[in-house]
């Protein structure tokens, strides 16, 4: 019974961080219809710069300040300079794009600061069964998720973002700076990937430390429903759960497969994953 | 003519890529004026109402809103400055709500209240749009889509509203009851409407005034009445 | 289908000696996720050869060390070596890292006749002198070293609960397989994890409740520091057994040093974390200032090195390797061929640098023969438990080593004019 | 206003009058496929085999990598370019079928390589059936995401069973090289590079001729528009299942392939990064065009090789150097995809274009 | 209908849709013979599309039953629809932008290959002779309708009309026995309208046609008969003088009776 308690704690903070990052991928998907591949990047160059900064002064939260605003600057740049140009361009050249920043940016990132390993530090403290940084972990995405569901739902700037992502030149007709929106769009998603990097990387750094994290997290989007907040952040704790119990009681090289298998199964019963909004009418 | 014109085209050229779509198009709209702009598949028609609201960057040539300068304006600048456009299928947002498509229209107006009450009226307007507000529009019929975009448009409550084809899939009484809406925004509001329709008849039947285009270029500038009567012209040009 | 035997390729060459120059090859993983902590090695291994250049080189030669990239994928591997070889035409290969990597161009160099020296892995299968007659193990291979382990923990803690935690690769397996010859009674729990998942948590869960009172970790050094932390945040204590591979204590201190004010102790915080540590090693260690060895290396590294962190156990590994490969070089005369490389290797004596008995000869290519079994004291010298023992990677006795001389690096004489 | 720009739109690829190549050109492409192909694969076959009489040991060995990534990519092609279904785990049918052969040739030592071919790709495809079915209903992202999982998901089955298919290790073997009559004519690594264009020639004259055919035809009307397509009758369901069947099959025999020249079959050789590499060697080639999975795969193992020859030659240090290949790729990537919209197909017609223009 | 009539290709009887709380078709029947062309029409909204869909397998209705040649459907979809010989149009244009419009044609031509599985997969058997059957089809039935020259542009740079008439091609290129029309004339001017009026009138003496359309003037010129649809039922039904001159239908649907005429 303790086993399970203790799996279902480290499966939380497992998830909250899965769910950030999907949180991410959610909102640049709403945006511009784009999955995308560079968000563990520019979430570890946030993560980078709030490396340096702490370093410099000492404090844990000027880092994890500077993070989240590399994040914000590094979405509004990555929309304009790179997206805008293949907007309206089929799926896939924004796919290869964003993979291509993502071996830049990795790669620069290893020219920066070295593939070694870095000492990175927790929020909070990280001992106790379920620490202070897992219960900010927890608390910081589900905020996010209900801040941003807030903002489409009710906010004129989140009906202008739907409106700029789905139709842009219907939007642009009824007034709306098509451009600014799916900018805002990029930078809101980056500080909430930034986010889910300082959340992800404890305890070190390193150009790889997301990658996994990013496989779970577009499972856990797929499995939530790209549409929704809250797909977002139940996809990955429920994934952040399914992974726990089957390393805990099957072996941990079976975490891979049984993503595999949550995946399979969700999307074989509901294609559009679970908060998906009824099928649009094509006919 | 004495007064300003509201709308007032000069020389306008419009290009995709080496095809001129638009070739030198001028015309002029006075205030509570209803234009229509007709022409056959292809001649251009489409083109000049993007043109007009900015979706499409004008070659050369000029578009005076009221006496402003609107022609490099940005296509999202253009609502604020009165002139709403309906493009050619309707362009209505199928993800968002019927509810969420019509807010969106009134949304750079300051005034909840203003807003709330252009709700109103767009629902009165279009009966059908009532009773589905909560729906995807992705779920509505063709011609209730075509009413939705209509109606989003006259949230904007432009001075100058741009049609494309707004009978495109509209049963025969609605279409009828668009033109006399028209006609009742116009006495109302003195709104003015470039209207583009392939039904000529009936697009003329409400206009004060007719442009026919000819492969980007304008044929013939007339009194509606006029062009209504003259066969000469309705065979060469309007097909009937 | 399966190939006939071909004919033994033909030693008596110079590939890629030149008057001047000796060229040297070998395959790292430079990049991906496997590059963090091993990059280290090459970086150490060219700082040697910098010196070695610098002074006197092998008989007059510069040792050209080439380093190519295969970011730990076999593929990459077999391309990268044929590069090295048909292209780059070295005259041995030194230190190819990895099991999965190499174990995939050991045929190949072996039908080349290229000696494949040092290979920077501890499987078992570089020490088959019938089968892979030109390759050369270095590092304590996996089981001997779980032997030594096991040994030490049922003579020291003879009624500790024991669990495992094991990469889950050959590193897991064949450490199991040494363990189990000695503790298999007092093995409570085996966990293993995958080295790309960082998530620790459920194997320690398991492992605490198992009740496990010690833990043998056979890890990478990421997964040593992972352990510590995970057991210290859910407040288990056990006493930690690491392997060499795991126990790298500078980049372990790196790796903890964020940790530092959690632990409590503002004077020596990291330090706190790996006090009490036992881990088996073949080296000296970055700690040991006052080892002759470390102090050259450490000039060796502050002078030659291109890089701007501090030198780690890793960094010595290559260093040692390269100081192993000068010595050979030289012994491998004026006019080296490969045949005269694999014997100098054979006939040679190796005591320096190691703390325990090298094997290169004919009918054993295993490379450091053993391990000493070592403490982590917080804030001083790290104790010797138990001094270098031997054995092989069967079902053999452990034997004490009895004292390892160590020359200095002076007396060793892997550079010069010759 | 019709007929010229009629004319316009089928200028690319009408031939300028009055000139003596295009009216070659055009007779070639009014050859029926069934001779086409087969032509030009030979063609291309003689040029592989004059190739490695003048490259080393290492470019035999490339161009056999070439080989079996071109065939992989172009499975793919079929799937995305044609079919319109993103999949981001391909490397997953290039495991199951390097494990295969590896399987075969371990356990099996008599069989043919022909027989081993086969049987490649008879369970790869039968993986295709069950991946297919399980995605067919999928969209977008949706498809994407679950392949993705199924790339990642599926090596870990070595670990699983580490008796049977070696664990993290993998397995290692080695393959018949040339037979002793051309021995000192022909290097092993030769003869094996051309066994692997020669499957791979023979796979892509089949996968031309169904996407010249009635098949690609029914995919690239899917691709565009599900629901007309299925209203003109196309099977939906089942051509989406065939589809990733064929690109399963090419993909397991890539994966042959490459075990076959390799001799080896090693979990770390098929993470994400291989089959996000091929989807992005794909685009990079061109969509649409067997030859953009040429240029692609030519992409993909020459652009690692020339970043890190660039990095030695301008001697940076150690990091820096480390990491250069890979943002070479990366900067590639962005700019073909941003300058040339259909890859280096796309760039080397329209310089092609421009060429004949100015002449 | 007449007794005259032969057995009617399509029947549909009782059929009933909701979408959640909405009604879109109660209890709706029609009936197609060969050789007729039935006129669907009705207010926006009133079920039209949604009928049509019922009967080509895109929804399934919750109530109801669809007959083809008196055989009783179940449980058919859209892609079974070229097999049984129907073909349909969609309400907009949803020609395949990637492909020319002879390869569009040749898709909706694609059920009169005769080589199976194998020639599709490997180029041999019935491969060639498939291909230029349906490539000669094809251009024929582009021909027809006089967008011959247009076969080889890709269908987003022609002109609105020419893709109206590519995507009629592409419907009745495979010789169906029943064409469904979805509003075929929508955004057509004149002189294409006329066309495409004389084109259905002569697909009457090949095939049934069931066509939906708001423009009365074509629908009462080419139907032979015309069924009222109005919030999802069936408010009138006859030949088109009946309907025009029925008064439910020109309160619901047309307007006053005394501008019935002029729109069109
Ligand atoms: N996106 C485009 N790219 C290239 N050419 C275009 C594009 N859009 C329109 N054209 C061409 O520009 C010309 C004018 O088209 P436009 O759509 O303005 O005509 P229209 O009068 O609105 O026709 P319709 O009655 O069919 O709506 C046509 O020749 C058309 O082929
Ligand atoms: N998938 C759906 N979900 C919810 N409501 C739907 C759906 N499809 C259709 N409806 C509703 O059913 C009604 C009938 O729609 P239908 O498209 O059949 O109308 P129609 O007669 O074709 O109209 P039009 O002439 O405007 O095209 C409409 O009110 C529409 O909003
Ligand atoms: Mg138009
Ligand atoms: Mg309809």
């Amino acid at each position: 019974m303790d086993h399970f308690i203790d799996l279902t704690l480290s499966g939380l903070s497992a998830g909250a961080v899965y769910a950030a990052l999907a949180l991410s991928l959610v909102i640049i998907y709403q945006a511009t219809r784009v999955v995308n591949f560079a968000q563990p990047a520019l979430a570890l160059i946030s993560v980078y710069i709030a490396y340096t900064v702490s370093q410099a002064t000492g404090s844990y939260w000027l880092g994890f300040g500077a993070a989240l605003a590399t994040g914000l600057v590094l979405g509004a740049a990555t929309e304009r300079l790179l997206i805008r140009p293949v907007h309206g361009r089929s799926p896939l050249s924004a796919i290869i794009v964003t993979l291509g920043l993502l071996l830049v940016l990795q790669g620069l990132a290893g020219m920066i600061w070295s593939n070694e390993p870095h000492s990175f530090s927790y929020p909070l403290g990280f001992r106790g069964r379920f620490s202070p940084s897992d219960w900010f972990a927890l608390a910081s995405v589900g905020g996010a998720a209900l801040l941003l569901f807030g903002l489409y739902r009710f906010t004129p700037l989140g009906l202008r973002m739907r409106a700029a992502a789905f139709r842009p030149e219907a939007a642009r007709l009824s007034g709306v700076r098509v451009g600014l929106m799916l900018t805002t769009g990029w930078a809101i998603a980056s500080v909430i990937g930034a986010l889910a990097g300082m959340l992800a990387a404890p305890p070190f750094i390193f150009p790889n430390v997301l990658d996994a994290v990013f496989i779970y997290a577009i499972a856990a989007a797929v499995v939530g429903g790209l549409e929704n907040p809250f797909g977002a952040l139940a996809g990955g704790v429920l994934l952040g759960l399914c992974l726990s119990y089957v390393s805990g009681y099957a072996g941990p090289e079976l975490t891979t497969l049984a993503a595999l298998a949550v995946l399979v199964l969700v999307l074989s019963i509901r294609p559009d994953g679970l908060f998906s909004r009824p099928t649009a009418r094509k006919v | 003519m004495a007064e300003r014109p509201m709308l007032s085209v000069e020389g306008l050229t419009a290009c995709y890529g080496a095809v001129t779509a638009l070739n030198g198009v001028s015309m002029s709209v006075p205030r509570g004026g209803i234009c229509a702009v007709l022409g056959a598949n292809g001649a251009g028609k489409t083109t000049l109402l993007r043109t007009l609201s900015g979706l499409k960057r004008a070659e050369s040539g000029r578009v005076l809103l009221d006496g402003a300068d609107i022609t490099r304006l940005p296509a999202e600048r253009h609502v604020r400055h009165g002139l709403a456009h309906v493009p050619e299928g309707g362009g209505v947002i199928a993800e968002l709500t019927v509810e969420e498509n019509l807010r969106l229209g009134g949304l750079w107006r300051a005034g909840r209240r203003d807003r709330a009450r252009s709700a109103a009226e767009v629902l009165e307007l279009f009966p059908p749009l009532r009773e589905r507000v909560s729906r995807p529009a992705a779920t509505l019929s063709g011609g209730e889509r075509q009413m939705l975009a209509l109606g989003r448009a006259l949230m904007a409550r432009p001075r100058v509203l741009l049609l494309d084809e707004p009978s495109l899939g509209l049963a025969p009484l609605v279409t009828r009851q668009i033109m006399r809406m028209l006609l009742d925004l116009r006495a109302e509001r003195d709104l003015t409407v470039v209207l583009v329709e392939q039904n000529a008849r009936s697009a003329l039947s409400v206009s004060d005034h007719g442009l026919v285009l000819n492969q980007g270029e304008v044929a013939m500038a007339e009194d509606a009445g006029r062009l209504l009567a003259d066969d000469r012209m309705r065979h060469a040009y309007l097909g009937f | 289908g399966e190939v006939q035997e071909g004919a033994a390729a033909d030693l008596d060459v110079s590939t890629g000696v030149t008057d001047s120059s000796i060229k040297i090859g070998s395959h790292q993983p430079l990049t991906g996720p496997a590059a963090p902590g091993y990059s280290q090695i090459s970086i150490g291994a060219q700082a040697v050869f910098d010196y070695v250049n610098d002074n006197g080189g092998v008989n007059g030669r510069e040792i050209d060390y080439v380093v190519k990239d295969d970011a730990y994928d076999p593929a990459r591997t077999i391309e990268v070596t044929r590069e090295l070889v048909h292209n780059d035409e070295i005259f041995a290969m030194l230190g190819g890292l990895g099991t999965p990597t190499h174990s995939k161009v050991v045929d190949f160099l072996d039908k080349e006749g290229v000696p494949d020296l040092f290979v920077s892995s501890g499987a078992l299968m570089w020490n088959q002198p019938d089968k892979y007659p030109l390759t050369y193990g270095f590092q304590v291979d996996y089981t001997k070293e779980a032997k030594i382990q096991g040994q030490y923990i049922a003579e020291n803690l003879p009624d500790a609960k024991v669990g495992y935690l094991h990469q889950n690769d050959d590193v897991g397996a064949d450490s199991e397989a040494g363990l189990e010859q000695y503790i298999a009674e007092q093995r409570v729990a085996v966990e293993s994890y995958d080295s790309g998942n960082t998530d620790l948590g459920p194997q320690i869960a398991a492992l605490k409740e198992e009740g496990a009172e010690v833990v043998v970790c056979s890890c990478i050094p990421a997964f040593t520091a992972l352990a510590i932390l995970e057991s210290a945040s859910i407040g288990y204590d056990p006493q930690f057994v690491v392997s060499t591979i795991g126990a790298d204590t500078a980049t372990l201190k790196g790796l903890l040093s964020e940790f530092a004010a959690e632990a409590g102790n503002e004077d020596l915080p990291v330090e706190e974390l790996l006090d009490g540590m036992i881990y088996t090693g073949y080296l000296p260690a970055v700690t040991q200032e006052e080892d002759p060895w470390i102090e050259l290396y450490a000039g060796i590294y502050d002078e030659y090195a291109d890089s701007d962190r501090p030198m780690t156990n890793t960094t010595v590994y290559g260093m040692v390797q390269a100081t192993l490969m000068s010595k050979a070089l030289m012994a491998a005369g004026e006019d080296p061929t490969r045949q005269s490389l694999i014997d100098a290797v054979h006939g040679q004596d190796w005591s320096g640098p190691g703390l325990v008995p090298f094997a290169s000869s004919e009918g054993d290519h295993g490379g450091y023969s053993g391990a000493l079994v070592m403490e982590f004291r917080a804030g001083k010298e790290p104790e010797t438990l138990q001094e270098a023992r031997v054995t092989d990677n069967a079902g053999g006795e452990i034997t004490e080593a009895g004292d390892v001389e160590r020359p200095s690096p002076e007396e060793f004489g892997f550079h010069g004019e010759g | 206003m019709v007929s010229l720009r009629n004319h316009a739109s089928t200028g690319r690829g009408a031939p300028a009058p009055g000139s003596a190549a295009p009216s070659l050109a055009n007779r070639w492409r009014a050859l029926p496929a069934l001779v086409r192909f087969p032509l030009a694969a030979a063609a291309a076959f003689a040029a592989v085999v004059a190739l490695m009489g003048v490259t080393g040991p290492t470019g035999d060995l490339r161009i056999g990598s070439v080989g079996y990534y071109m065939l992989a990519i172009a499975g793919l092609q079929l799937l995305i370019g044609y079919s319109g279904q993103i999949s981001l785990g391909h490397g997953a049918f290039m495991f199951i079928g390097a494990y295969t052969m590896a399987l075969l040739v371990l356990n099996q030592p008599a069989l043919p390589l022909w027989l081993n071919m086969v049987i490649t790709v008879v369970l790869s495809c039968a993986a295709g059936v069950l991946v297919g079915a399980a995605t067919a209903r999928l969209h977008g992202p949706y498809l994407a995401g679950a392949t993705l999982a199924l790339a990642v998901g599926l090596p870990s089955l070595t670990v699983r069973f580490p008796e049977l298919l070696g664990g993290s290790n993998g397995l290692a073997f080695s393959t018949r090289g040339a037979p002793a009559a051309l021995a000192g004519v022909v290097t092993d690594t030769q003869w094996q590079s051309a066994a692997v264009w020669l499957t791979t020639l023979v796979c892509l004259v089949v996968l031309a001729t169904i996407s010249a055919g009635r098949l690609g035809r029914r995919m690239r009307a899917l691709r565009d528009d599900e629901a007309a397509a299925g209203l003109a009758g196309v099977p939906v369901g089942r051509t989406k299942v065939i589809a990733f069947v064929v690109s399963a099959g090419a993909g397991g025999l890539a994966g042959a392939c490459q075990a076959y020249l390799l001799g080896t079959a090693t979990p770390s050789s098929f993470t994400v990064t291989l089959s996000l590499s091929l989807l992005a060697a794909l685009v990079l080639g061109g969509l649409g065009s067997m030859w953009g999975a040429f240029f692609g795969a030519v992409a993909l193992v020459y652009v690692e090789v020339w970043g890190e020859e660039l990095a030695h030659a301008l001697s940076l240090d150690t990091d820096v150097a480390n990491n250069l290949p890979i943002v070479f790729f990366g900067v590639l990537l962005i700019v073909v995809v941003l300058v040339w919209p259909h890859g280096l197909h796309g760039m080397l017609r329209s310089l092609a274009g421009l060429v004949r223009r100015g002449r | 209908m007449r007794p005259t009539t032969p057995d009617p290709l399509l029947t549909a009887e009782g059929v009933t849709v909701r979408f959640g709380g909405l009604t879109a078709l109660n209890d709706v029947g029609l009936s197609v013979a060969p050789g007729s062309v039935v006129g669907l029409i009705g207010p926006n909204g009133a079920g039209k599309t949604t009928l049509f869909n019922v009967v080509s397998g895109v929804l399934r209705p919750q109530s109801g039953s669809v007959s083809w040649k008196g055989r009783r459907l179940r449980r058919h979809r859209p892609h079974h629809l070229a097999d049984l010989g129907i073909a349909r149009t969609l309400q907009g244009l949803n020609l395949f932008p990637g492909l020319s419009a002879l390869d569009n044609v040749m898709v909706g031509a694609d059920r009169l290959c005769r080589g199976g599985a194998f020639a599709m997969l490997t180029g041999l058997g019935r491969y060639h002779s498939d291909e230029r059957r349906l490539r000669e089809r094809a251009m024929a039935a582009l021909a027809e309708f006089g967008a011959a020259h247009a076969a080889r542009a890709m269908p987003g740079t022609l002109p609105f009309g020419v893709q109206k008439r590519v995507a009629l091609a592409r419907a009745v290129v495979a010789e169906p026995e029943l064409l469904l029309l979805d509003e075929p004339a929508g955004g057509l001017s004149g002189e294409d309208m006329a066309a495409l009026a004389a084109a259905v009138k002569s697909f009457g003496s090949r095939m049934g046609v069931l066509l939906v359309e708001h423009h009365m003037d074509l629908v009462m010129d080419v139907c032979d008969h015309i069924v009222v649809l109005d919030f999802g039922e069936v408010i009138a039904a006859g030949p088109p003088e009946r309907i025009r001159s029925d008064p439910a239908v020109a309160e619901a649907y047309l307007g006053e009776p005394e501008e019935a005429g002029t729109d069109g």
